[in-house]
């Protein structure tokens, strides 16, 4: 029987160690390990810790090796054994496909050039910068950093050459110019003085992929653009409809959750809101300013300033943490029920006033009266308006993205993270916004219609 | 014979505005009094007060020995001997005017069901519309709404009926069928205040026509009396008006 | 004449370095360095470029110095000099203010640890947790960690202990117990072999400050609760008023961005707003039928989906970068305009059809009826709801932060991250909003009464 | 004398909704015609017909030697000959009474606004309005609105003036004022068309009736033939409940 290894990786390191859509994790790490274990016939428990949380695992023995895009430096080798190295990482320049003018860095002179802020990258062309005469501008993430090349934001970038090659098999219109700097080995890696017969088998395993050429394929996945497929779901996701296919999965369940949202927090604002919207036809004058303030101040404070307070400010005063999805629904429901009291107050005034008299003048109490005459005349007029406000609810769902919810946007933006294709991806979104939204807007019309 | 209705010093009030000044009268069971009068002359008002549509500012309003302006009153009880019509029909228009006459009915007397399907059927085939039982009132004409609505106010027995100007919402070729229901109603001897400018059926029909102007009453008698020998010169004045057209 | 340095340091690094309300930096390094220069008669000039970048910038001798919180290491020291240690870091455990429970990492036992990811806080809790038995949260943000022990959602947090000093003045309810842990020495470093005397005037200025007792009233300002001011403007930041105080100033400028912003936009949503509501009632189908599409279209997709397309989407297609208040702006325009051509809409349709047909009988033309006639009484009608609109376009900015627009809503959530008063800030947000929108809809409200 | 207005096999329909079924009528110049008929028989939309305010959907209408419905007429220049007076008054309640009268002939005309007013004062003396010429339509009682509302039509000069049911949304009271002004001008030779229900007016002042059903004229004459002398059972039968309330 195969013994069993826990193999630390990182989180998200594409083309190294990322998720694929339904949430494997695949890259050039995980495939060449699983393929060497396969040959080497042992069992690898992979354990996606992150980074710096693997050092630490295999420091303290809970895992026995990692894996994770991790370059050898002769202070690692202090605390770790390396295998041979399985790929040799570093730097490289690229500029967008279309380019024929910037061969090489001397013709960087007066251009701009892009980097990730605090990247190897970032470090290099600082010392660079001034020799070849450009300027530098510094992005926070990946995603900016290889749009701003396509919008012409800057002339040139510069990345860990491995993600400029996955960027390419992901559709971008880029291409490598220049050598590769700052060489540096990648390498498995074991807690020092341990676990040598994995390392020895790693370094086995590797050569034999080399020499039946699995290597180069694998690293070809991943990084070239060939007409091969590049991903394990073998979808090209640079076209629109390849995104589609590829992500309608977890666009479907952004959806649902979207949905369920919406409707949770619907229906608990339909009962706060009917009853303060009750209490502001009601006879008695302090519920009538009750429901008025309550309306007022709910109304008068932006939904997301309502869910940053919700969500830091409330834990503050009861003591207890909050879910982001409680606070989201708690957020919606106050909104979205300061809104159907007032389409509540507007369809009881909407029932003529003569309706009440003659059921009045009938001999019907005023509680009767709203029962059995108003409110029925009352509920035919609201629903429209009780639908637009689920179509108003299901937009501001969006907004509780801000805090961390996970619905369609959200999903959205995690695809965009791993494709870098936005544009395509928030059509795609809003797409399915428009028809849901467009759908849920007919009916109501069609409602109004039918009740008039 | 016994007064059913007496107003004592009756004032109304909508802010500063002063509508009935010290009204006073007393209305007699059987009666048919017609109220007559220029465009906010306070009629209408007036007749709220009756059935406490509106609140009185001061005065009393004594129905049936009832004191309405008595906060004890329980005034529901009392508006179930008061029927209502108005100008605007008023019939609740999600039920059919089967329901539109039984729902008071069943809902406050506890009538039983099949008994108020019994008597609304009475009514309508009083008023002329027995094959109407099972439509809704926006499929009916005004003159057809109007004589519904008079039969739901007639299926609480009321002893007393208060019209608010019942044609003039109507087209001239309907007017006749519903004032020939009302007409019908004070044969009977239904105690009956009537706002109207219908002045050929006033004088045909009441027992006493009341001229209203400012919120005072100017005239009050018989027919014959305010038609042609009126004690007020505006009286005479608003019948010159109106009936030399 | 004072010889000038460059002196490189982070960015934000409190209580080492930070901008305090004015956008001005202090803190500890750089009221050393202050003060040391003033001592030793030279003159600095400060460079915030952030850790890593004044690293480089030191290396490539564009600074002559860097004071960033830095630990002196081995490694460091092959390509720095360093000046006498002038702090020494190190991690600490904190507990609850009121928590008398745990008095030692003894008493860890099954309770819940929280530190911030990847930080050698996190790499020591790891190390130790099997030993006490304790479990461990990881959080992002220094604020949520904060927050957490707060809020109960965790016993005891590791930080650097000058981080939870700090925050102890901001008057989070904390305090350290156990002894200062993984101890390093903070100095100030030079290119190695270079700038010698500086290095020199440090070490002098230092050893003055630390005689003259300056030294020690430097350290308390930033990391004590004593009475004594803890902030540059020497007001008590833990308190309501004192949060006003100090932070007027930019939630005021924040409030005139907000205003601004939706002021631009509503102008140019009035301008398209009011074109296709006109179209929406012209005589000529296609009009109609553009508006109805426009209205549809801008109606059917959430705000910060429209606002995420415009900003990630539109370069891709025009092939120029997109500024984000130019994004911000032209969503919240598209979206506002598709509302006021629905209230354009909804006011001449108010106006009865009779005004038309009397107009129209007197042998006015359809356009002159329009502009002497409908119009007239439309915008007596349209008015409070453009107020309303004004309104919600108002609170709409607020969603705009999410693509890093400066306003309100922003500006508050930098004064979170400084402060770390989460719920007082955007309580003061929400107030601030209620306020003006509560003028603004009661504006609306007595305009419609004056109108009716 | 000339004829005026000449419809011919005038149809129209709504949707499927035959209301105007080929009607014929020529009307002379100083002719004054009344339309009666029951509610829903087609008058309001055979007198919107005669200024185009609704689509003919076949047929021809003629005024003046214009065919409306002849693509190239230009229908805002015959309007100004056709002065239309609407049930509901209509007036423009953000111009004073004076700007409502001179808007028109400033506006379209070209008058100089000196000019425009004099001739405004002098209509609103004929209607006894003279002393509200700086008022708003909202201060204005019933009958004082319509009687702007003639002005503001007569301002324009016609040669043809139609009425919907001029009186009908008025107070009893007032509409023997408007009844009153409509006579004097039909006494100066006006040629008026008039949808009413006045009959008393209808016999003292027309001197043509016009009665109408289901879209259909049934009757066409003097007041004196349609009222004493009917053709058709249905106009009989119609004056039998409208005359005798
Ligand atoms: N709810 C109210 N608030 C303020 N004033 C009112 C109210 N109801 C009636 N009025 C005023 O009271 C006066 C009398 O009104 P009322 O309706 O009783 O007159 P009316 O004689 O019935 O007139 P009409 O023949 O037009 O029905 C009028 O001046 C009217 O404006
Ligand atoms: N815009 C419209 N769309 C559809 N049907 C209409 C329209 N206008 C009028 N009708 C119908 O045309 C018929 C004749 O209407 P019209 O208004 O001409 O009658 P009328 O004789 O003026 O009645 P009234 O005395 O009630 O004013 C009615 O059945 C009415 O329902
Ligand atoms: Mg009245
Ligand atoms: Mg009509």
């Amino acid at each position: 029987e195969n013994k069993v290894y826990k193999v630390g990786t990182d989180l998200t390191f594409a083309p190294f160690e990322f998720q694929n859509d339904s949430g494997e994790y695949i890259g050039i790490d995980i495939d060449l390990l699983n393929t060497i274990a396969k040959k080497q016939n042992f069992t690898v428990d992979l354990k996606p810790l992150g980074f710096n949380s693997s050092v630490q695992a295999v420091q303290s023995g809970q895992v026995n090796a990692m894996i994770a895009g991790m370059s050898v430096t002769e202070e690692r080798k202090k605390s770790f054994d390396f295998s041979n190295p399985y790929f040799i990482g570093g730097i490289s320049m690229a500029v967008h496909g279309d380019n024929t003018e910037i061969k090489s860095y001397d013709d960087l002179k007066g251009k701009v050039v892009a980097v990730k802020t605090g990247t190897v990258s970032a470090n290099y062309v600082d010392k660079i910068k001034d020799k070849y005469g450009f300027t530098v501008k510094s992005y926070d993430s990946a995603d900016a950093l290889y749009d701003v090349i396509n919008v012409g934001g800057a002339d040139a970038i510069f990345d860990d050459y491995p993600i400029i090659d996955y960027s390419i098999t992901k559709g971008k219109s880029l291409k490598r110019v220049g050598d590769i700097q700052e060489r540096c080995d990648y390498a498995f890696a074991v807690k020092k003085g341990t676990n040598q017969e994995l390392v020895k088998m790693f370094n086995e395993g590797l050569k034999e992929l080399k020499q039946t050429k699995e290597y180069d394929g694998i690293i070809a996945k991943y990084t070239s653009n060939s007409s091969q497929s590049n991903d394990a779901s073998s979808i090209d996701e640079s076209t629109f409809i390849g995104l589609i296919k590829n992500n309608y999965k977890s666009l479907l369940s952004g959806l649902e959750k979207t949905l369920i949202l919406t409707l949770v927090s619907f229906i608990f604002a339909m009962v706060i809101g009917i009853m303060f919207g009750l209490f502001s036809v009601a006879p008695v004058k302090p519920l009538r300013m009750l429901s008025a303030f309550y309306v007022d101040v709910v109304r008068g404070i932006p939904l997301l300033v309502l869910a940053f307070f919700i969500f830091f400010g409330i834990p503050n005063i009861t003591g207890k943490p909050m879910n982001e999805y409680i606070a989201g629904i708690i957020t919606l429901t106050l909104n979205a029920s300061a809104y159907i009291a007032e389409i509540v107050r507007g369809g009881i005034g909407a029932v003529p006033v003569d309706q009440m008299e003659a059921a009045r003048s009938l001999g019907f109490s005023y509680t009767k009266t709203m029962r059995k005459i108003v409110l029925p005349q009352a509920i035919k007029i609201m629903i429209p308006s009780f639908v637009n406000q689920f179509v108003i609810s299901l937009k501001d769902t969006t907004i509780l993205s801000a805090i961390g919810l996970i619905e369609l946007l959200q999903v959205s933006k995690i695809i965009v993270a791993r494709t870098l294709q936005s544009s395509e991806v928030y059509l795609i979104t809003a797409i399915i916004y428009l028809v849901i939204i467009t759908l849920l807007t007919r009916l109501a019309k069609i409602l109004e219609r039918r009740f008039r | 014979m016994e007064t059913k209705i007496l107003v004592n010093k009756l004032v109304k009030k909508y802010g500063d505005h002063l509508v009935l000044d010290k009204i006073d009268v007393a209305i007699k069971e059987k009666d048919v009094v017609c109220v007559i009068g220029p465009s906010g002359s306070g009629k209408s008002t007036f007749l709220r007060c009756i059935n406490k549509l509106e609140e009185p500012t001061s005065g009393q309003v004594i129905v049936d020995k009832f004191d309405l302006t008595d906060k004890n009153t329980n005034i529901n009880e009392v508006r179930q001997h008061i029927g209502m019509v108005f100008q605007q029909f008023n019939l609740f228009p999600h039920l059919s005017v089967l329901d539109n006459i039984t729902l008071a009915p069943i809902d406050i007397k506890k009538m039983d069901k099949n008994e108020a399907e019994k008597r609304a059927i009475e009514l309508l085939e009083a008023v002329g519309l027995a094959n109407k039982k099972d439509a809704y009132p926006d499929s009916l004409s005004g003159g057809q709404k109007q004589r519904v609505a008079i039969a739901r106010a007639l299926a609480m027995d009321p002893d007393i009926m208060l019209f608010d100007e019942p044609t003039s919402a109507l087209d001239p070729e309907m007017v006749g069928e519903v004032l020939q229901v009302m007409k019908n109603l004070a044969k009977q001897g239904m105690t009956m205040v009537i706002v109207t400018h219908e002045m050929g059926f006033a004088k045909e029909v009441a027992n006493r026509v009341v001229f209203m102007d400012g919120g005072h009453i100017l005239d009050d008698g018989s027919p014959d009396q305010v038609f042609n020998n009126p004690k007020s010169e505006r009286t005479a004045n608003f019948l010159n008006r109106v009936l030399n057209v």
